[in-house]
């Protein structure tokens, strides 16, 4: 049972260093990686508790949601990775402007 | 105690999959970093079918199958697409 | 006739139909200006007789695939899930009509289909009652809305678009953890089974935690609402005028119908927090916004302003639950509709001077009178005088803030008022005057101004009809804590 | 035999530690190349912890996402990137002081313990919604319980994912051109290579989409399996005819949404519900879906590789 | 433990051992050729054991067969991208250890 659990913190680990990383580092390239990993932790915390039925199935509807997850995670970083290469098409750095006045 | 020796098996291919991280973060050159990710998908692939004997659930198989089909995609982006154009620095030709 | 439009599933209709608009622009890019104005239109159709229906028999409920709440998903309306579908059709064809001669050519091809998917998103978060299908319509509604602000590819477009993907992205995943955490609780994600089956326990706080702090940052809360400003100041004109007005008020009605049915009774620490960031939001936005040189900025700060306004609900609605949510429903429609006004008529000065910097607006007035006019309109209802809209939410939040005893409160709602009148009279002032060197007029169309007039006249009906209105949001219409509402209709 | 209980627990430890340094390093490596790789690594023990989760469907998305598509993207926008960044910005630089950055891992740190105990204090066993899922089994069309969830219980949250998908197109679309791809002359290996590979793709995502009903596999797994046949084509230089680049493809794109669109007003028709299929055609529905979804997922995944709009006339 | 599981434990641990020595070489060899090959051998023999080993435990002939195409796949991906690999590294001047 416990198999679940420990996964279940991995998964809560992995949330919380992507969101480190995503407010730490400038590189946009860098943020986009930190979505992924907070993704990944989040999906991984729905699956790993869904599996406390013993030795029954586990629960099918976190599956589901994950599934729909992935898909739409992928298609997120696809539109975020464009929008970088055009910020950095135009001002020449991959990195959000102003960021570091204020 | 043939079930024992499958989990043994692949904690020993997770441990050997680790030991190959090493050679990410050291790897000099980029080719030498995607050689690595190239030994992961295969040793991914043992595991999971040695995960199949074990569990006894033939799907693992088909996981198996997608990952045997799809690790060259990666490295064939690499090859085409991610390899820096400029030569590769001093430190590289060790 | 009369039976079919009487019990037709209006609520799916409303899906639905803006769905199928948002393809056939998309398959058919020639006809996507036409196709988006006919959508639009039958929208606002769709939500009248759904408002009929619920005015008549109560609170609509649709099990979709006919599976039942907690196994399937549920559509569910009651006064204030139309309250915010009648504020996003009105407002929406009020903008699709201002758009219809905005966009040149080529970025109207991009704009409907968009436009069209993002009305689509807006209308299913308003009528889900499953928290993870109010995730997938959040992601959906966030993308859109990425997608618009980067339409001009400028490179302040670009960049803002950007962090405002990547604010949403991480509001989302952390709402998403909320529920998972809330699912792997009580065994459920419908929010009427929720609200029989939770007990303030850690897990409970800390999934109230993430999706208030997720559902916060996209409503660009004080602290939250770095991403704001650049977005909508360099978005299009109509698109800020869709983010400011409708986007935003999105993941607010989430935040509302969660505290509402699930949070309210054991959230008062939350609340005053709540109350408290948007008491800061009000005295920050307004002062950023009278010290901004250009318009669009400027009415951006004033929506991060206004949305404090909307927080402040929280900690007054201890006495009735089912009426505080109507006054944040009431203020949110008012404001809305000033916004987008001031939005559209932003748009217009910069069409018509090349730029929008307030200090040589020059001679505005003279050379648009219907712009400025719908300028002032938007202002009256945002600074809150009577008879607008904006007037009556405010004077019942300050009413609720004084028979409470919030005397703090309900000063910083007065120096919000001041405050919003400070940087209001600062663009009208500039808009009498003439600029330092004169520039010619371009021409505005007029299907553009009269579209911004219309808007700013609406924020001011809104206050002259504020009695039929209240009808709608009455408390026994809104489903309470308990999830449960008198009268029921199930479609 | 308690020495596969002890094993089992080594493997679970090693990987689940193995993910967090691999995530930490993932992010703090100062070359993004290497950054890059290790998160492609990460994704092969995340579809191994799928695995160890029981979860065979995730596993199958994951690999086919991950391994095949994830990778792939970075690899092209990292190569993009070097051809219009001046490499003078390190990408190690962190934004704000570092008083900012020990608040915010204070705050985490707190945030973290908090998480934990609230994961920690969770029921240690309990069904959560896998009785109703059994039950209404028979009825639903499909007995692969997680396609039945994704394509009859929850299918309108799957309609509305179409609609998220069709989203990033557009929105990669709309911002029109995108910096210039370095291209590379196309290999003799790789031709040969590609065009043996892809028969066994599509015979692969076949075999997925048909085992869906009953066992893990279905309309993601399987298009995401063809996405990545696609990728593989681009990759080796193949580019789809102009003619083949209007509405065909655009249909394509919507075709998954517009079925579930149809079957939606049919079943509101004569059902009475939105998506309420009849239980005598509804494994018939769920197959039709599922195909025509796969083909939309596979051409959305492969056009969001390819980047910038295949419609002739560029943006500014 | 019959006949046939001594023989899979055999073939199982010969493939582990070239497992093990594809990520020795991976580690110890001095240039990018040579890692090449240390990783192919991993690939084609390791796993080739361990496929050997578990088409005997297989329940079926269908399992056996996709074992055995698992194993194929591998081959021909493996030898496609060392090939690729290689002609890329060597046309970019890394120089061959000597």
């Amino acid at each position: 049972m416990s198999h679940a659990f420990a996964y279940a913190l991995v998964g809560a680990g992995l949330f919380l260093l992507g969101l480190y990383a995503l407010v730490a580092y400038a590189h946009l390239l860098r943020k986009i990686l930190a979505l992924n990993i907070m993704g990944s932790g989040v999906f991984l915390v729905l699956v790993a508790l869904a599996k406390r039925t013993g030795d029954a199935e586990p629960d099918p509807v976190p599956h589901a949601m994950v599934i729909t997850g992935i898909v739409v995670a992928v298609s997120a970083t696809a539109l975020a990775l464009a929008l970088m290469l055009k910020v950095s098409g135009k001002t020449g750095q991959a990195v959000l402007p102003g960021r570091h006045q204020d | 105690m043939i079930q024992a020796l499958y989990f043994a098996l692949a904690l020993f291919l997770l441990l050997n999959l680790c030991a190959g991280l090493w050679r990410i973060l050291r790897g000099p050159t980029t080719a030498d970093r995607m050689l690595a990710a190239q030994l992961f998908g295969t040793t991914v692939v043992a595991m999971l079918l040695l995960l199949a004997q074990a569990s006894g659930n033939p799907v693992l198989r088909d996981v198996a199958l997608v990952f045997a089909l799809l690790a060259a995609v990666t490295a064939v982006a690499f090859v085409q697409r991610a390899w820096p154009e400029e030569k590769e620095s001093e430190h590289d030709l060790n | 006739m009369e039976a079919i439009l009487a019990n037709a599933d209006w609520g799916v209709i409303v899906i639905l139909l803006p769905l199928t608009g948002g393809i056939v622009c998309f398959l058919w890019p020639a006809v996507s200006k036409t196709a988006g104005l006919i959508t639009v239109a039958a929208v606002v159709l769709a939500v009248a007789g759904l408002g009929r229906q619920i005015m008549e028999h109560g609170a609509y409920r649709h099990t979709v695939g006919g599976w039942g709440a907690p196994l399937g998903i549920d559509l569910f309306a009651d006064g204030l899930s139309l309250f915010m579908l009648i504020m996003t059709a009105l407002v929406g064809l009020g903008i699709s009509c201002y758009a219809k001669s905005y966009f040149n050519p080529r970025d109207a091809v991009w704009f409907w289909p968009v436009w069209l998917f993002l009305l689509a998103a807006l209308n299913a978060l308003f009528l889900a009652a499953d928290i993870f299908n109010l995730y997938v319509t959040l992601e959906l509604t966030g993308l859109a809305a990425v997608t618009l602000t980067a339409l001009t590819g400028r490179i302040d477009a670009l960049s803002s678009a950007m962090r405002y993907l990547l604010a949403m992205l991480a509001g989302s995943l952390a709402y998403l953890l909320g529920v998972a955490l809330l699912y792997h609780d009580s065994g459920s994600v419908d929010i009427a089974t929720l609200a029989q089956r939770i007990e303030p326990n850690a897990t409970v706080w800390a999934a109230l935690g993430l999706m208030s702090a997720g559902l916060a940052l996209k409503t660009a809360l004080f602290p939250l609402s770095f991403w704001l400003p650049p977005a909508h100041a360099s978005a299009p004109a109509p698109v800020s005028a869709l983010l400011s007005a409708l986007v935003v008020k999105a993941s607010f009605y989430i935040l509302l119908r969660l505290w509402l049915e699930l949070f309210a009774d054991f959230a008062e620490g939350v609340s005053t927090l709540l109350g408290l960031l948007g008491a800061a939001a009000i005295l920050w936005g307004s002062l950023q916004a009278l010290r901004q040189t250009r318009i669009k900025l400027l009415v951006a700060y004033s929506t991060v302003a206004q949305i404090g306004y909307l927080f402040l609900v929280y900690p007054l609605a201890s006495a009735s639950s089912g009426l505080a949510a109507g006054i944040a429903a009431y203020l949110a429609f008012s404001h809305a509709l000033a916004k987008s006004a001031m939005f559209l008529a932003a748009g217009n000065l910069m069409r018509f001077g090349g730029h929008d910097r307030i200090a040589d607006l020059d001679r505005a007035v003279q050379r648009l009178p219907l712009t400025v006019s719908a300028f002032a309109l938007a202002g009256v209802s945002i600074m809150g005088l009577p008879p607008s809209g904006g007037f009556t939410g405010k004077w019942l939040l300050l009413d609720a803030a004084m028979s409470q005893g919030r005397w703090d409160l309900a000063a910083v709602m007065i120096i919000g008022g001041l405050l919003a009148a400070g940087y209001i009279f600062k663009v009208l002032g500039y808009a009498f005057m003439q600029a330092k060197e004169p520039h010619d007029a371009r021409a505005v169309p007029a299907g553009m101004e009269w579209a911004a007039l219309l808007l700013a006249v609406g924020s001011i009906l809104l206050g002259l009809m504020a009695s039929e209105i209240f009808a709608l949001i009455h408390p026994d219409l809104v489903a309470n804590a308990g999830g449960a509402v008198e009268r029921v209709w199930t479609a | 035999m308690d020495v596969i209980v002890v094993l089992e627990w080594a493997f679970d430890a090693v990987l689940g530690l193995g993910l967090l340094w691999l995530a930490w390093r993932t992010l703090n490596s100062p070359d993004l190349f290497k950054a890059i790789v290790l998160f492609i690594s990460f994704g092969l023990l995340m579809a191994l912890a799928w695995v160890r989760l029981n979860a065979p469907d995730i596993a199958l998305a994951e690999a086919a996402i991950g391994a095949g598509l994830t990778g792939a993207l970075l690899l092209a926008a990292l190569a993009r990137l070097r051809t219009t960044t001046d490499n003078t910005m390190p990408a190690q630089l962190p934004a704000g002081s570092w008083f900012q950055r020990g608040l915010l891992i204070v705050l985490l740190s707190g945030s973290a313990a908090g998480l934990g105990y609230a994961v920690w204090i969770l029921p240690s066993h309990t069904s959560g919604l896998s009785m109703a899922v059994t039950a209404n089994l028979d009825v639903s069309g499909a007995r692969n319980p997680v396609t039945a969830v994704l394509l009859n219980f929850r299918g309108y949250d799957t309609m509305l994912e179409m609609i998220v998908l069709l989203l990033a197109v557009l929105g990669i679309w709309s911002l029109g051109g995108l910096p210039p791809r370095p291209e590379r002359p196309a290999v003799a290996v790789l031709d040969t290579f590609s065009r043996f590979l892809i028969p066994v793709f599509i015979l692969a995502a076949a075999y997925l989409l048909w085992v869906g009903a009953d066992a893990p596999g279905g309309a993601f797994q399987a298009g995401s399996v063809l996405g990545a046949a696609g990728v593989l084509l681009l990759l080796s230089g193949w580019r789809p005819g102009v003619r083949l680049m209007q509405w065909p493809l655009r249909l394509a794109l919507t075709i998954g949404a517009i079925t579930f669109i149809i079957l939606g007003v049919l079943t509101l028709l004569y059902e009475q519900q939105l998506l309420a299929y009849p239980v005598a055609q509804a494994g018939r529905m769920i197959i039709l879906l599922e195909s025509l979804a796969t083909v939309s997922i596979a051409v959305t995944l492969a056009i969001l590789f390819l980047g910038e709009s295949p419609d002739p006339e560029e943006k500014k | 433990m019959t006949l046939t599981d001594y023989a899979t434990a055999c073939l199982l641990i010969l493939g582990g051992i070239f497992f093990l020595a594809g990520t020795v070489g991976l580690l110890r060899f001095p240039d990018v050729y040579t890692r090449l090959h240390a990783l192919t051998k991993a690939d084609n023999v390791g796993l080739g054991f361990i496929m050997a080993g578990l088409v005997l435990q297989a329940e079926s002939w269908l399992a056996a067969g996709k074992l055995l195409l698992i194993w194929l796949l591998v081959l021909f991906a493996s030898a496609s991208v060392s090939y690729l690999i290689a002609r890329r590294a060597l046309n970019k001047g890394i120089r061959i250890w000597m």
